[in-house]
């Protein structure tokens, strides 16, 4: 296992978000994590790479190394990118001081040019866009900036939170095109996303979170047949 | 109003009000010194009629509001029988109202605005006043026959703007600059180079020595060299210790530091012996006013505030270290004053002018 | 004659052009889209006809009045309302008073009233809130009304925007993303709350929304917007067939 | 009771009530003054009149600071326009005998009104300032109110008495019109804030694009604050003038408007009697710590610091006492929503 | 024309040192959103470690250059501790609470500082004019049109310019160009989002706060070298500087700096021209209007929100 959290428990001050959660990621994965609103899902990524503090269960990195108390930026350095929940795009940077960011622990400019290079593969419109500040950058673009910057930590595992928020049907498309590539190439996906039905047609395995609990798991496809799922996540 | 009995059967209280913290707390906390070493050496020596004299000590941030509720403190909560303070005119106004409401003596160390012992018949002062110290520097630039005069006032503070006003009442000759600056400003070489435009004979600076040195040197930096003069606000081991650059300059004062009056010499000395520092015009006025206090209360023969009232009013001759003081009937001190040249870090006299 | 109306609005932002030559039509009772590619110029449309933005050209008219250059909260009092794409709650008030603040302009008492408490102010106070707790009931949310907006979930968050904004009694709704980061299930109540709304209070909607089901199953008619170009308009059907639709925005025909 | 928020909420007690209470409070506080003069140490009843004039300054600041997120640091200059102006004219009406009492409240609203039109002036910047710029601004306000005072000597008859103050005033604030100013500021600040109407003014500051798009004139709202807010601070500072009897500029500067937004925030911007209860203990706490002499205002910065690091919601954790919903704290100062996330 | 340049000098003197107060503001303020009123307090701490060195080195008679070495290079530190104590103690435990929060603990730890400073136990209340470690001279001499019309320029002059120039550039330069900058400019956006690049936010803003204490500790030490020493002494020089880094335009480099020398010099005319009594308002009128005309500051961006 590449990530496993077991029982998990998460609240904010007197509100219980996540009771008990657990879910575990292989290597080269893509996993999806569905859910109606405030089931959890953020509030599970987000303790993931740090920036919340669970109040028991634990987080365990390759089988061994616990994430429980390491602040974001250890987590970071063990090779966890998150693109977080509106992709809080750096609005006054540029696409490539945002991207820059992205590699901030790798000091090689060599390497970082490198990597920049390889997101430009990925994403042609950010090399066009590089010196416009992000902050004026389309909301396609924008998510396309948020998933180049966390590629550019060179993560094993890529914590994907609602990548199609907002976007044209064709950017979405697009966006999940991209993930099948990503992880083609090697990098595991924890994917977060409302519209359960792309989500599950590119992941392997799925959860479904409800209220703070993991109510099914199962492989993608026999998650899109449940009968269950069907109706409360993919629209009847 | 006053409810209670005032006066305790084992000590005398006297209050203190003064800027320990804030904008003035130099200046309380010299006053405050040479206050406690005025009542240390009277209690050494058995107090005043056979008890020991204590102060209570109130700060009042410089402020006048708190100056009020300080006073108001001392006076109807520790009771004492006399009140000292302030050291700025202001804060001695409104502290002296309630002292004058409640009928309790307060005998102000160095506030020198005319106003202040207006209040109320209860309100006395051991210093100069304004009207007088800025007649003796007009006199004064007068005899040095100094024709044109550039006038530099801290407009914050009512010290200097007394002196000021004094200086121009008695002045005969053109005053050809009129600028001004306020406590806590650090760089004057603007008014100054103005100042210099006008080309003055000499410069007054009734200012006080936290600004004095600065303005000074900063005038020799501008080429602006001529004399500088004011008043007993220069008064310390600042102004001195500064050296050269006030060679030339001149103030009047209360005393001189070379005074050879025995009352003088002491103080210095035990003052030295205390605080391990030369005392400074607030601290030898500090001093004087506990000392002129304690004398009234002894004169007096009883700690009651209305027989202490009275022996203040008839205080005539005291020997005190900044001066010989004389109590007038509008409670203001009568005192001669010095004026004192600075040369090398050292003061001589150059002038005694009597108060008219 | 419609109760809105835009003609030839041009907008630029520097260099940029994000609306050119934009015309548009909404009465009472439609329920009108605007779809587009990610940047088009939607959001940019609704910031000009509530007044936050001022266009270069062109001119937006409600019930035959123009409302260029007027401020945003006087066309609000005109009969304009609007949802944001990043939800905009009161976060520190409560539910209710989120919604009471919608109904601010209807107060009819003065300040003299408020401070000496009159029985005509309390009585009104007391009605905006009976009014105010009936609206959320229709959304759902009477039973948060204490609560403060920043505490809810994010889909009821969106809903409480549509009630505080029909609680300045609009005639014409303008709706932002309404269904983003809700679920299908949530989206399909959305639609019937819509529906609902227009019906109810029989006003124009005009809404902006990259969920095409949605879009299609309730909007009358769809503007489409490319770079700031209308690139059609039409019925839900005519939309979608229309290549250069599909093209910019939509990939391939939806199924 | 939740399901019915509407009668939960204290608003059904009638409004005559209220007001009838309301007029015998401060009534009452007449014959209490009567009582306080007699039975109580005159330190300790002037610390308690001092604090009722905090409470209305503070109070009135909360209406701009917290309620509005107006972010004003020249509260001191509103209150320096009121203690002037009402010092002045009272010191030159000098009303004696029968009328006096009603020649001070005349000449208290006089002080509150000249200072209102100084919060016309200053609510003109805040349509185009926000946050901290605004901040600046109004702190460059409050200078220069200072510096006007402290260069003026007199406007025609009247004494203001540059920077050595203006003097002998005729004494007549005791502390019945010291709390009858605090009963009647608190009092309408609060049925402002906390009416329909007045829920603009929270509206403004959670969000002024989101209010001006529910109809809100925001630019009217947060002038109203400012000049509401300056009104009742030119009456305290008219108060004051005729309470201690002397006016210092030095006590109008910007210390003393830091001052107040401490009692705001510690008080947990926004709730009002967090406010006032801000406002008694800061005023009251320095009196206390007098006993450190020299090391007071070193504790009282200590205490200051460690009181924001307990509670940083607020001494009442940002509620209303008497009202047991919570009132949401400021979270931003003016304008500034889009960082709040941080 | 002597008298003009004369007073502009004098402006551009004084303003060197608010610019070098602005800057530190300014880089607080960019990264916490916080007008950290204690940094006028750390100013004069600088001001006070400079003299406590000056009067520890004095007997043993060292050159003008390494005395100054020691003294600015000690000031700096003590003051770059300072600013890391007090983010560390009085801001961080507050990181995710309101601004207006820590606003008042900034404050608290202003009056603290101010007051400890006031003690005779840290430095007693009363001035003390720094050692005579360098003299002010006269470097620059012109006569322009007469010989009684000299303008003068010290060494003091030129150092304090000197110094905000320079270190302005290298503030530009640490925040424009250097990997630490890059992430200083990403955590003043959002502290959680930085974190997720890998930025160890809570490092990069003592970074901060120690970089901004250090530009404060110098022009302490210009100050204190220029005029005296004073426990009050960081008061108006810091409200100037918080005015001159909005004016300027808050959290923009260049701004702190044009910020600075604005109002040194609008001050000085105002003296040179009109009444000194009115200087400091006069200066706020002129800040007045200039906010009025560009709310921003001069050099600050309008951050137009995007709905
Ligand atoms: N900062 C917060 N303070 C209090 N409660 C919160 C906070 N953030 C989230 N919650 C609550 O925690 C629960 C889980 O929220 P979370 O954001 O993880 O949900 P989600 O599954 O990501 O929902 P969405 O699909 O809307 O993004 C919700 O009930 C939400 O209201
Ligand atoms: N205030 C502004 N300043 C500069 N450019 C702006 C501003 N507001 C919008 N734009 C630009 O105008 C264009 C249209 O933006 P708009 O927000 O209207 O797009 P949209 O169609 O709503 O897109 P989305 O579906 O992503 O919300 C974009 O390129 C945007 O960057
Ligand atoms: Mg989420
Ligand atoms: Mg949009």
């Amino acid at each position: 296992m590449l990530l496993s959290v077991n029982n998990l428990e998460v609240s904010y001050g007197a509100i219980a978000a996540l009771q008990g959660v657990s879910v575990s990621i292989d290597r080269g994965e893509i996993v999806a994590l569905i859910g109606a609103n405030g089931a959890g899902k953020t509030t599970l990524l987000r303790t993931i790479s740090g920036l919340l503090k669970a109040k028991g269960g634990s987080v365990l990195w390759e089988g061994k190394k616990e994430l429980r108390g390491l602040a974001a930026h250890e987590v970071v350095g063990l090779g966890i990118s998150h693109v977080p929940e509106g992709r809080q795009i750096f609005p006054h940077l540029s696409a490539r001081e945002n991207l820059m960011l992205g590699g901030y622990q790798e000091r090689s400019n060599g390497v970082l040019r490198e990597r920049m290079e390889r997101v430009f593969g990925l994403f042609p419109v950010l090399a066009e866009r590089s010196e416009q500040r992000g902050g004026t950058l389309s909301g396609g673009e924008q998510q396309m900036l948020a998933i180049g910057r966390a590629m550019m930590g060179r993560p094993r595992l890529l914590l994907l939170d609602e990548p199609s928020l907002g976007l044209a049907p064709l950017v979405v498309r697009k966006i999940f095109q991209i993930i099948r590539e990503i992880n083609a190439e090697g990098t595991t996906i924890f994917l977060v996303e409302q519209n359960a039905h792309m989500a599950l047609t590119v992941a392997h395995r799925g959860y479904v979170l409800q209220t703070g609990r993991v109510m099914l798991t199962d492989t993608a496809s026999e998650l899109l047949e449940h009968s269950d799922v069907k109706k409360a996540y993919l629209g009847g | 109003k006053d409810k209670g009995q005032r006066g305790s059967s084992s000590e005398i209280l006297i209050g203190e009000f003064a800027s320990m913290t804030g904008a003035t707390a130099t200046f309380g906390q010299s006053s405050h010194e040479g206050l406690m070493l005025a009542v240390e050496q009277v209690n050494e020596k058995g107090g005043v009629l056979g008890k020991k004299v204590k102060v209570i000590s109130e700060d009042n941030r410089s402020d006048a509001n708190e100056a009020v509720t300080a006073v108001q403190k001392l006076i109807s909560r520790d009771r004492v029988v006399a009140v000292i303070g302030e050291v700025a005119s202001k804060r001695s106004l409104a502290g002296g109202g309630v002292c004058q409401q409640y009928k309790i003596p307060m005998l102000s160390p160095a506030s020198t605005n005319p106003t202040v012992t207006q209040v109320g018949d209860y309100i006395f002062r051991i210093c100069f006043t304004d009207d007088f110290q800025g007649g003796v520097c007009a006199k004064f630039a007068e005899k040095r026959g100094w024709k044109k005069v550039a006038i530099f006032t801290d407009v914050a503070n009512d010290y200097s703007k007394g002196l000021t006003a004094g200086f121009k009442d008695g002045y005969q000759g053109t005053i050809v600059a009129d600028e001004s600056f306020r406590e806590g400003d650090n760089d004057f070489k603007a008014q100054l180079t103005k100042i210099k435009a006008t080309g003055p004979d000499a410069v007054f600076l009734p200012g006080y020595y936290t600004d004095v040195v600065k303005v000074v040197k900063q005038a020799r930096q501008l080429e602006l060299n001529v004399p500088f003069f004011g008043g007993d606000g220069w008064d310390s081991p600042t102004t001195l210790a500064a050296g050269a650059v006030m060679d030339g300059c001149f103030y009047t004062d209360h005393y001189s530091p070379d005074d050879p009056r025995p009352a003088v010499r002491e103080f210095i000395a035990a003052y030295q012996k205390k605080y391990a520092r030369t005392p400074d015009a607030m601290a030898i006025l500090g001093y004087d006013a506990g000392m002129v206090m304690m004398d009234a209360i002894k004169r007096a023969g009883k700690s009651e505030p209305a027989a202490i009232r009275d022996a203040l009013a008839a205080t005539k001759g005291f020997p005190g270290a900044s001066g010989t003081i004389t109590i007038d009937e509008k409670r203001n001190a009568r005192k001669p004053a010095f004026v004192l040249e600075l040369k090398g870090g050292k003061t001589h006299i150059a002038d005694t002018i009597e108060p008219g | 004659m419609a109760l809105l109306e835009i003609s030839n609005l041009t907008v630029q932002f520097g260099g940029l052009r994000a609306l050119s030559g934009f015309d548009f039509e909404l009465d009472e009772g439609q329920l009108h889209g605007l779809i587009g590619p990610n940047g088009a110029g939607k959001t940019t449309a609704f910031n000009v006809a509530t007044g936050v933005y001022q266009p270069t050209m062109g001119d937006v008219r409600l019930a035959g009045e123009s409302v260029v250059g007027a401020r945003p909260f006087e066309i609000n009092r005109l009969g304009i309302a609007r949802t944001f794409q990043n939800t905009r709650l009161f976060s520190g008030l409560t539910v209710l008073e989120n919604v009471l603040v919608g109904f601010n302009q209807s107060v009819t008492h003065g300040f003299w009233g408020t401070i000496l408490r009159t029985p005509h102010h309390q009585r009104e106070d007391r009605m905006h809130e009976h009014e105010a707790m009936r609206l959320l009931e229709r959304f759902g949310l009477a039973n948060r009304s204490e609560e403060l907006a920043q505490n809810l979930p994010y889909g009821d968050q969106r809903r409480l925007e549509i009630a505080r904004a029909l609680a300045t009694r609009p005639r014409i709704l303008l709706l932002d993303e309404p269904a983003a980061g809700m679920n299908p299930q949530e989206k399909i109540a959305l639609m019937d709350l819509i529906r609902f709304i227009r019906d109810e209070f029989s006003i124009g909607i005009w809404l902006i929304e990259h969920d095409m089901k949605l879009v299609m199953a309730i909007c009358e008619r769809i503007t489409v917007l490319d770079h700031g170009e209308t690139i059609a308009v039409g019925t839900a059907a005519e939309v979608q067939a229309d290549p250069k639709v599909i093209e910019a925005y939509l990939g391939e025909p939806v199924g | 009771m939740k399901d019915d928020g509407s009668r939960s909420r204290g608003w059904s007690v009638p409004a005559w009530g209220v007001n009838c209470a309301l007029v015998v409070l401060v009534a009452g506080m007449w014959p209490l003054d009567w009582v306080l003069v007699e039975q109580m140490d005159e330190y300790y009843l002037r610390v308690l009149i001092l604090v009722g004039l905090n409470v209305i300054l503070a109070t009135s600041l909360n209406l701009i600071n917290g309620i509005t997120g107006q972010f004003s640091l020249g509260h001191a200059g509103f209150m320096a326009i009121g203690a002037y102006a009402t010092g002045s004219l009272m010191k030159y009406f000098s009303p004696t005998g029968a009328g006096a009492e009603a020649a001070l409240l005349a000449l208290l609203i006089v002080g509150g009104l000249v200072a209102a039109v100084a919060g016309l002036l200053v609510g003109i910047p805040t349509l185009r300032l926000r946050g901290d710029y605004l901040a600046i601004a109004t702190l460059g306000f409050g200078e220069i109110i200072y510096t006007l005072i402290v260069t003026t000597d007199r406007i025609g008859p009247f004494e203001i008495g540059s920077s050595s103050g203006l003097h002998a005033i005729p004494i007549r604030t005791s502390f019945f019109w010291a709390y009858a100013g605090a009963i009647v500021c608190v009092a309408s600040i609060w049925r402002l804030s906390y009416s329909a109407k007045g829920l603009a003014f929270r509206a403004v500051r959670e969000d002024e694009i989101a209010a001006a798009a529910m109809g809100i004139d925001t630019t009217y709202y947060k002038v109203l604050a400012f000049v509401i807010g300056a009104f009742f601070a030119g009456v305290a500072g008219g108060l004051y003038a005729t309470y201690d009897g002397n006016l210092a500029p030095e006590s109008f500067r910007f210390t003393k408007s830091i001052e107040l937004v401490v009692m705001v925030v510690l008080g947990g911007s926004g709730s009002i009697t967090g406010v006032v209860v801000a406002a008694a203990v800061l005023t009251y706490l320095p009196e206390q710590l007098r006993f450190f002499a020299e090391w007071r205002m070193v504790i009282y910065s200590l205490a200051l610091i460690l009181m924001m690091l307990l509670r940083p919601e607020g001494l009442l954790g940002g509620r209303e006492l008497l009202r047991w919903r919570r009132v949401a704290a400021a979270t931003t100062v003016g304008g500034d929503a889009v960082q709040s996330g941080r | 024309m002597d008298y003009l340049t004369q007073q502009l000098i004098n402006g551009l003197s004084i303003g060197a040192t608010y610019a070098l107060i602005a800057l530190g503001y300014t880089m607080v303020y960019g990264v916490l959103r916080l007008i950290n009123f204690a940094h006028g307090e750390v100013y004069m701490m600088g001001a006070v470690v400079a003299y406590w060195i000056a009067i520890g080195i004095a007997p043993w008679g060292w050159p003008v250059w390494g005395a100054l070495a020691v003294i600015f290079g000690g000031a700096m530190g003590a003051c770059a501790v300072l600013g890391f104590a007090i983010e560390f103690f009085a801001y961080r435990p507050l990181r995710n609470k309101p601004r207006l929060v820590v606003l008042i603990t900034a404050i608290g730890v202003s009056l603290l500082l101010q007051n400890l400073a006031q003690t005779r136990y840290v430095f007693g209340p009363t001035p003390e004019a720094f050692p005579a470690v360098i003299e002010a001279k006269t470097v620059v001499r012109w006569t322009m049109g007469g010989p009684d019309n000299v303008v003068t320029v010290s060494n003091l002059d030129l150092l304090s310019l000197g110094l905000s120039l320079g270190l302005m550039g290298v503030l530009a330069w640490v925040v424009l160009r250097t990997r630490q900058g890059l992430a200083l400019r990403a955590v003043s956006y959002r502290f959680d989002t930085s974190s997720l690049m890998g930025i160890n936010t809570n490092r990069t803003i003592s970074f901060t706060f120690m970089l901004g204490s250090a530009l404060a500790a110098v022009a302490g030490v210009v100050d204190a070298i220029r005029y005296d020493v004073r426990p009050l002494m960081g008061l108006m020089p810091g409200l100037k500087a918080f005015v001159a880094a909005v004016l300027g335009g808050i959290g923009s480099i260049p701004g702190a700096f044009v910020g600075g020398l604005v109002i040194g010099l609008i001050e000085t005319l105002v003296k040179g021209y009109l009444s000194s009594a009115y200087s400091d308002a006069v200066a706020f009128v002129v800040l007045i209007v200039i906010l009025l005309v560009r709310p921003s500051g001069i050099l600050g961006r309008y951050e137009a929100e995007k709905l």
